[in-house]
């Protein structure tokens, strides 16, 4: 066994809270972990990185109890543990927050934050006071919401924080957070940091999962990189050069190329897609949005702006109560995603657990689904074809996956995000809407999903994008639009399209009002 | 293809179960294996366990589709008993066969439609939309029968549940028939994909394109045509339409026998041929009930010990899997990585 | 409190009260306490059987066995006063126990062989009527004084109507579920476990031991209303309440709660098995359906509460926001 | 109409029950009584909730016809209470015979021994096998007309019952039972006779041994009870040998001694037992099938 230890004391040290050695863990003969050493200090943030399927999720399963280690020893302040499962991890003092939001939808804020450790009077759950609790917690993290009210009335974010702030107060003395920042916006990701120094001052140990290199080098101290499940090294942050990091997670080094400066307005086309006026009460006050061939429109606004709504008004979910759809100038009426798709549509929905993976299925038949829907149920793709087509975009797009056969929902967050996209650019559509694409998805991937943005947008795709990563916006785009409080505020083109500006227009005139 | 091979392995834990339950007939009755060839047609133990399965498995073909997508049909019972009556009425009102028969499917295609269009139209909840016909279906049928065991005569319709062709009951004929064009039209379309694919996640689905409310409809209208398929075998074998009793209580066989087939009530993955499976399991233990001399009072108990041995099987040969997989698998991942 | 929670309580309380208003504008007679006191009788021993199905159904799961556990309850405890001359409150403490204990190894066979609860509980619905033949096939009364005393316990209420003892136990079921249901952690537990059971684990909800609980509880209910039974009728028979779990299954659904496990009320329960009480008065009040028609009618009625129902809380849905539910 | 009769039937499961519903409705025109008409789907509680509904309605009398003997106290408490008389028809109940005013039945277990006794005079001394199909398990008439039949050949040590299960009554199951003795059976060349609880499992069972390929009346006896049109139409044929009448009138006597006690307050006693009457191929079939026909059987 290969064992890089890169300028680290392996002998222990007195601050160690949580240390994990030679964890090795295999699912039907994929070496999902293999030989991993990992230890979190007392007061210190601790940043996990890799490529996606590297493994990280699967490290913060064994080390909550979730998945048993084939072999290794977790010793937590100095004593050997087995964690049997996730409440004994909780009752060890250990908070986390796993990858996809693991909350429960059908139960209020309030009950999902405090659920088996309700507070109770004469016995009996004293909701009032739960709620107070909640309410109080919460607003830690500027969210005033109902707390009484269904988790599932609340956006994919807010839910997001909701498992934050729970995992927070779960935690005695490690919290483990696996891509938390995913779907949140950099109002909510310094909130969110505040709050994690804070913890780390008073000698919490955090375990920080993410994709955002520049999240890494915001608040971690040190910093551990996995590689198809065996450990690569673990650094101090401050040691590590931005360059040397992406080599040790990709074990190559990212081709200049993919740094590109922003995308040139394509040259006026007749082939456009124009909605006008289009609106829905309640939900997206009417707006007109015009999107030609080759063009990329970045759709930025804070949480709950409506820019998911948006995007289902666009795509037939939910249907609009006014306005009109011209294609290449011919009206066309869309009720329902069917139509949107035959109209050469395509959407990558945001909550990809939800509307996205159909997660008992293989990768090679979430891939072929969309386009095999648009081609009806009589004339299907053989299975020759799918595999063909799946091989192709799990090449393309470098989808970590033993074989295409695999069950989805066992694929790692980000190869799962990568899936879905595959499953759209095989139907080759000449509207695709990404709603939080690169959500989950390594630096490496990130970089060529970027790329194959822009090589199909020279084919003619017209793209619209959702992102809360303004940076990526900015990176794209040839037109933003602005979302403020379900209005489309704004537009920003060419030159003006920084992420200052946007940053402004996002802003403007917008208080305490959230 | 690979398939067969896999299949097999796939059937095990059920293959095992039924190779036991045959075993414990063949020492309760130790003829249970013998055939014979009498008048061009095969008698035995093994074809009347085939033959008496034959209604169940046809239900169970779809109910596998439904569970498949979510859903359960509970009213398939009812809907056998429609069937039956109205074929019978119309049979001694002196209707022509064809015409016979196609009102009779027509009756279940019917009921089906309107199944299909409670859950998925006005999206009720699949055990209760189907609860409504349940009840009010069997009063139909009685009331088509007015309350009374209508028996007939006519030999073309007879022949559809004691008939025999290729030496084997009719009904083994029909079930087989449907089994296989259904398998057929699930597999070589893209049905099976699209419905596994709405049992699994139907909001993914709808987003992925699929009209996944015209899906469901017709899996529902599909499950009634088999129900009233199932319900004129089971009056033709009788001579007669009993509207009380004609599939009481069978919607559960069928749901059973899906069960035992694998296709989880959650939804998703499905095999018809593993659903037909679990039909004769199920009869194999019934057949086996009545052979074996015990009193009656301790039927009930034989089934429950009966289901209880198959989970155990299940449960015992899927770990046991498991790790007899895992050589093999580790394998091709190896492959896969370098 | 949100009322998005509470829309299909809402909705089904509001239908009850039509549907006895055109009751009692056709049949004035159904406006006397003496129905409203058998409504609550009558339907004792399925309204506690339905406090159960309800745990079990929002956990996520289902329960076939009610039906067969009421009978052989019903039937053991015949066996056990008459033949055996055990005191009756002893035989309903040896009932509850054999009921709630076959309910845990109901409960521990759907966890531990992660089989689904259809199968398990059929098997369970399977055995216990067996079990029941086995006892014995012959229907055994019950003649022992305390049964006579506890028959002697009503309130006669104005007009002749009689809050019976069951009746009365029914209501304290239902007002215990609503206590556990929102205000215990198990009750949290339960809902948990239908929301999604991975996310559950996840979140440190002792699956196994709440999955156990709830069946234990509805094996405890079931053997309840085996009591309730065995005291409205005064007599244990093998095939007593055949089917009564279809018959609790609806009750719970017409109440608003999702099959789909993670959302309902057993306070809608409680309407849900009143308005089936509901309907049967009504067949009975009119009379002139023959068999047939009575199961038409039954399954008319029973779609037209349920479709009310659905256009309900769709449209007030639509009212209060924008998101169009997809179940 | 001066007499409202509440009339709670258990259900429809059988031919002769839909003939009991129909003579019953038929008998009440007759006479000009409004009949309210309940059926229980086959569940006492319905029955009893019927019971209530009818108490709560006030009716002038109530029939039932009870699903189980036992567990009718305190329903038939409340009536008495409310001073309207309770008749009972096919079967009567444990408990007080004060509850009810009287009852009009057959006696199940002399059903039972009415065709074991035909059994015994017909084989005669010789060696005879029988195969029973019961009727639905714990059902009172399944209980006693097996206890009838147990009794009538008990004396006759050459007639033994082989196998027995259950028909549930049914046409279907009896077919299958059936299918399953004959295979059990050597292809049915030991079994001498079947006795069956119903004529439909007797029609049913009938069809098995004819597609097995025997001659049922001579290769193998067929006796059962009910006297349903159809098992009438199999005696002509040749193929069943005896059945026993339960008449589906139970109604008509009720009324009578109803409407008597209404007139003068006559007490009726308190059993009235119907007849047990043996048909065979003698007492011309065909006639009997054209007669019972119209009955709603
Ligand atoms: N339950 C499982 N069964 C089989 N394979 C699994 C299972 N869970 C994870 N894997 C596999 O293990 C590998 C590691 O997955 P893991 O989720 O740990 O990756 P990750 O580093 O968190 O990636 P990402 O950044 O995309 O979230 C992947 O190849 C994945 O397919
Ligand atoms: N911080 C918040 N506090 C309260 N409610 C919020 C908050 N953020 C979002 N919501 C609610 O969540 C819902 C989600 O809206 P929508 O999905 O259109 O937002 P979005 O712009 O796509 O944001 P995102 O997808 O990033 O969450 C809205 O109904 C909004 O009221
Ligand atoms: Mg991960
Ligand atoms: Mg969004």
């Amino acid at each position: 066994m290969r064992r890089i230890t890169l300028g680290e004391d392996a002998v222990s040290e007195p601050d160690l809270l949580l240390d994990a050695t030679e964890i090795r863990k295999s699912f039907l003969g994929l070496k999902a972990l293999d030989g991993v050493d990992f230890s979190v200090r007392k007061g210190e943030i601790h940043a996990l990185l890799g490529e996606n399927g590297a493994g990280k999720s699967t490290l913060i399963k064994v080390l909550t109890g979730v998945h048993k280690p084939d072999s290794g020893a977790i010793e937590l302040d100095g004593q050997a543990v087995a964690v049997r499962d996730p409440m004994h991890a909780q009752q060890l003092g250990i908070g986390t927050v796993y990858q996809e939001v693991n909350l429960l939808p059908n139960l209020t804020v309030a009950e999902n934050l405090y659920i088996g450790r309700q507070p109770r009077r004469f016995g009996l759950v004293d909701t009032r006071t739960m709620q107070k609790q909640a309410r109080a917690l919460l607003a830690r993290y500027d969210i005033e919401i109902d707390v009484g009210a269904q988790l599932s009335s609340f956006s994919i974010a807010v839910q997001q924080l909701v498992a934050i702030a729970r995992a927070v107060d779960m935690s005695g003395s490690v919290l483990i957070l696996d891509e938390p920042t995913a779907s949140l916006d950099s109002h909510e990701v310094e909130l969110l940091f505040g709050v994690m120094r804070k913890l780390r001052d008073r000698g919490l140990g955090i375990v920080f999962i993410t994709h955002f290199l520049d999240q890494v080098y915001a608040v971690s101290d040190r910093i551990t990189v996995l590689r198809n499940g065996k450990l690569v090294g673990t650094r101090q942050t401050s040691d590590l050069m931005k360059v040397d990091l992406v080599s040790m997670m990709l074990g190559r080094t990212l081709a200049a190329a993919t740094e590109h400066g922003r995308r040139a307005a394509p040259p006026p086309s007749e082939r456009k897609i124009s909605f006008s006026d289009f609106g829905r009460a309640r939900s997206v006050a009417p707006f007109d949005l015009t999107i030609s061939a080759g063009e990329v429109v970045g759709v930025a606004g804070l949480l709950g702006s409506g820019r998911t709504e948006t995007a289902r008004l666009l795509f037939g979910i939910d249907l609009p109560d006014r306005g009109t759809i011209t294609v290449d100038g011919k009206p066309v009426r869309i009720a329902s995603p069917r139509d949107a798709i035959r109209l050469g549509f395509g959407l990558c929905p945001e909550d990809r657990k939800a509307d996205g993976i159909v997660g008992d299925l293989s990768v090679r038949e979430n891939i072929a689904l969309a386009l095999q829907a648009r081609r009806g149920w009589l004339r299907r793709m053989s299975t020759r074809e799918q595999t063909e087509l799946a091989d192709r975009f799990v090449k393309a797009l470098d989808i970590r996956t033993t074989d295409i056969e695999k069950p989805v929902k066992l694929l790692s967050g980000g190869n799962q995000q990568k899936v879905i996209l595959a499953r759209w650019l095989a139907t080759q559509p000449r509207f695709l809407i990404l709603d939080e694409p690169t959500r989950g998805i390594d630096v490496g991937a990130h970089a060529e999903i970027i790329e194959l943005i822009n090589k199909l947008c020279d084919e003619g795709l017209g793209l619209l994008v959702i992102s809360s990563e303004i940076e990526e916006i900015v990176a794209y785009s040839t037109r933003v639009r602005v979302l403020r409080d379900r209005v489309h505020a704004g537009e920003l083109a060419g030159a003006e399209i920084s992420t200052d500006n946007i940053m402004r227009a996002i802003a403007a005139e917008h208080g305490a009002a959230r | 293809m690979s398939g067969l091979g896999s299949g097999l392995r796939k059937a095990a834990p059920q293959l095992a179960c039924l190779a036991v339950i045959l075993f414990f007939n063949w020492l309760a009755f130790p003829g249970f294996f013998d055939l014979r060839l009498q008048d061009g047609r095969l008698f035995g133990s093994l074809v009347d366990v085939l033959n008496r399965g034959a209604p169940v498995a046809i239900l169970a073909i779809g109910m596998t589709a439904v569970i498949a997508s979510k859903g359960v049909d509970l009213s398939v019972g009812a809907v056998m008993a429609m069937a039956g009556a109205v074929a019978a009425t119309m049979t001694v009102e002196g209707y022509s066969l064809p015409v016979v028969l196609l009102s009779s499917l027509a009756v279940g295609i019917a009921c089906g439609l309107l199944n299909g269009l409670l859950v998925a139209v006005l999206e009720l909840q699949p055990i209760v939309a189907t609860l409504i016909l349940m009840v009010a279906g069997r009063g139909i049928a009685q009331l088509i029968t007015e309350g009374v065991i209508v028996t007939f005569v006519e030999p073309g319709l007879i022949f559809f549940g004691t008939g025999s062709f290729l030496g084997l009951p009719m009904p083994v004929i029909i079930a087989a028939a449907l089994a296989l064009l259904t398998v057929l039209v699930v597999r070589r379309t893209a049905l099976g994909l699209l419905i596994e694919s709405i049992g699994v996640n139907r909001s993914a689905s709808t987003y992925a394109g699929i009209n996944s409310r015209l899906l469901i409809v017709m899996i529902y209208t599909f499950c009634g045509f088999c129900a009233a398929l199932a319900g004129i075998i089971a009056a033709a074998d009788i001579r007669g339409a009993d509207a009380n009793n004609a599939g009481l209580w069978l919607e559960l066989d069928a749901i059973l026998a899906v069960v035992i087939g694998g296709t989880s009530l959650l939804g998703g993955r499905f095999s018809i041929l593993m659903s037909v499976l679990g039909a004769i399991i199920i009869q194999s233990m019934n057949t086996g009930i009545l052979i074996s001399g015990f009193p009656p009072e301790y039927n009930l108990i034989v089934k429950a010990a009966v289901i209880i041995l198959i989970l155990l099987v299940q449960a015992a040969s899927l770990s046991g899997f498991k790790l007899l997989l895992r050589p093999g698998a580790a394998a091709t991942a190896r492959k896969a990585e370098a | 409190m949100t009322s998005s929670r509470l829309l299909p309580f809402y909705a089904t309380l509001v239908i009850f009260l039509l549907a006895y208003a055109v009751c009692v504008i056709q049949f004035p007679n159904m406006l006397s306490t003496r129905v409203l006191g058998n409504l609550l009788t009558d339907n004792a021993f399925l309204g506690i059987a339905a406090v159960g199905m309800t745990f079990v159904i929002i956990s996520g799961g289902i329960d076939l066995s009610v039906g067969s556990v009421i009978g052989f309850t019903s039937v053991l405890i015949a066996v056990l006063v008459t033949w055996y001359g055990i005191h009756p409150l002893a035989a309903f403490c040896i009932a509850l126990t054999i009921a709630t204990a076959f309910g845990a190894a109901m409960g521990a066979v759907i966890h531990y062989l992660d089989v689904p609860a259809f199968i398990v509980t059929l098997a369970g619905m399977f055995l216990a009527r067996g079990m029941a033949f086995v006892i014995t096939t012959d229907s055994i009364p019950i003649a022992h004084e305390f049964y006579t005393t506890l028959h002697g316990l009503y309130f006669r209420m104005p007009g002749g109507g009689r809050l019976t003892l069951i009746g009365g136990l029914m209501v304290i079921v239902f007002l215990a579920g609503i206590v556990v249901a929102h205000y215990t952690r198990f009750g949290s537990y339960i809902y948990a476990l239908g929301g999604n059971k991975t996310s559950a684990e996840l979140m440190g909800v002792p699956v196994a031991r709440t999955t156990i609980g709830i069946y234990a509880l509805s094996g405890f209910l079931s053997g309840l209303a085996g009591v309730v039974f065995s005291l409205y009728t005064s007599a244990g028979y093998s095939l007593s309440a055949v089917g009564v779990e279809l018959d609790t299954i609806a009750a719970v659904v017409i109440g608003g709660t999702l099959l789909t496990g993670g959302v309902g009320l057993v306070a809608g329960t409680f309407v849900g098995v009143i308005i089936q009480g509901l309907i049967q008065t009504y067949i009975v009040f009119d009379g002139t359906l023959s068999s047939w028609w009575t199961k038409i009618v039954v399954g008319l009625l029973l779609f037209a509460f349920i479709a009310l129902q659905r256009l309900l809380v769709v449209l007030s849905a639509r009212k209060g926001s924008s998101q169009v539910a997809t179940p | 109409a001066d007499l409202t009769v509440g009339f709670s039937q258990i259900g429809s499961e059988s031919g002769w029950r839909a003939a009991e519903t129909s003579v019953t409705k038929l008998e009440a025109e007759k006479r000009g009584i409004d009949l309210k008409f309940a059926d229980a789907q086959q569940k006492q509680e319905n029955q009893i909730k019927a019971i209530r509904g009818f108490i709560a309605q006030g009716v002038d009398a109530i029939l039932v016809a009870p699903v189980v003997a036992t567990g009718w106290e305190s329903v038939l408490e409340e009536a008495k209470d409310a001073e309207i008389p309770v008749i009972l028809l096919d079967r009567g109940i444990d408990g007080s015979p004060d509850l009810y005013m009287t009852m009009v039945a057959s006696d199940q277990v002399l059903e039972g021994k009415v065709a074991g006794e035909w059994l015994v005079k017909d084989a005669a001394g010789k060696e005879c096998s029988v195969v029973e199909l019961q009727g639905t398990t714990g059902s009172s008439p399944a209980i006693n007309r097996k206890k009838g039949f147990e009794e009538a050949i008990a004396g006759t040590p050459t007639i033994k019952i082989i196998r027995s299960q259950t028909g549930d009554f049914t046409r279907a199951k009896g077919k299958e039972v059936m299918e399953g003795f004959l295979k059990a059976e050597g292809g049915g060349k030991n079994i001498c006779a079947l006795y069956a609880h119903n004529d439909d499992m007797a029609v049913g069972a009938i069809q098995a041994i004819k597609e097995a390929g025997l001659k049922p009346g001579a290769d193998i006896k067929v006796v059962s009870i009910d006297a349903v049109p159809d098992i009438f139409k199999a005696m002509a044929d040749g193929e069943a040998n005896a059945t026993v009448e339960l008449t589906p009138n139970m109604a008509g006597p009720a009324f009578d001694v109803l409407e008597k006690f209404k007139a003068d307050g006559t007490m009726p006693p308190k059993q009235i037992i119907t007849e047990s009457k043996l048909y065979t191929p003698a007492d011309d079939p065909m006639k009997v099938y054209e007669e019972k026909k119209g009955l709603g059987y």
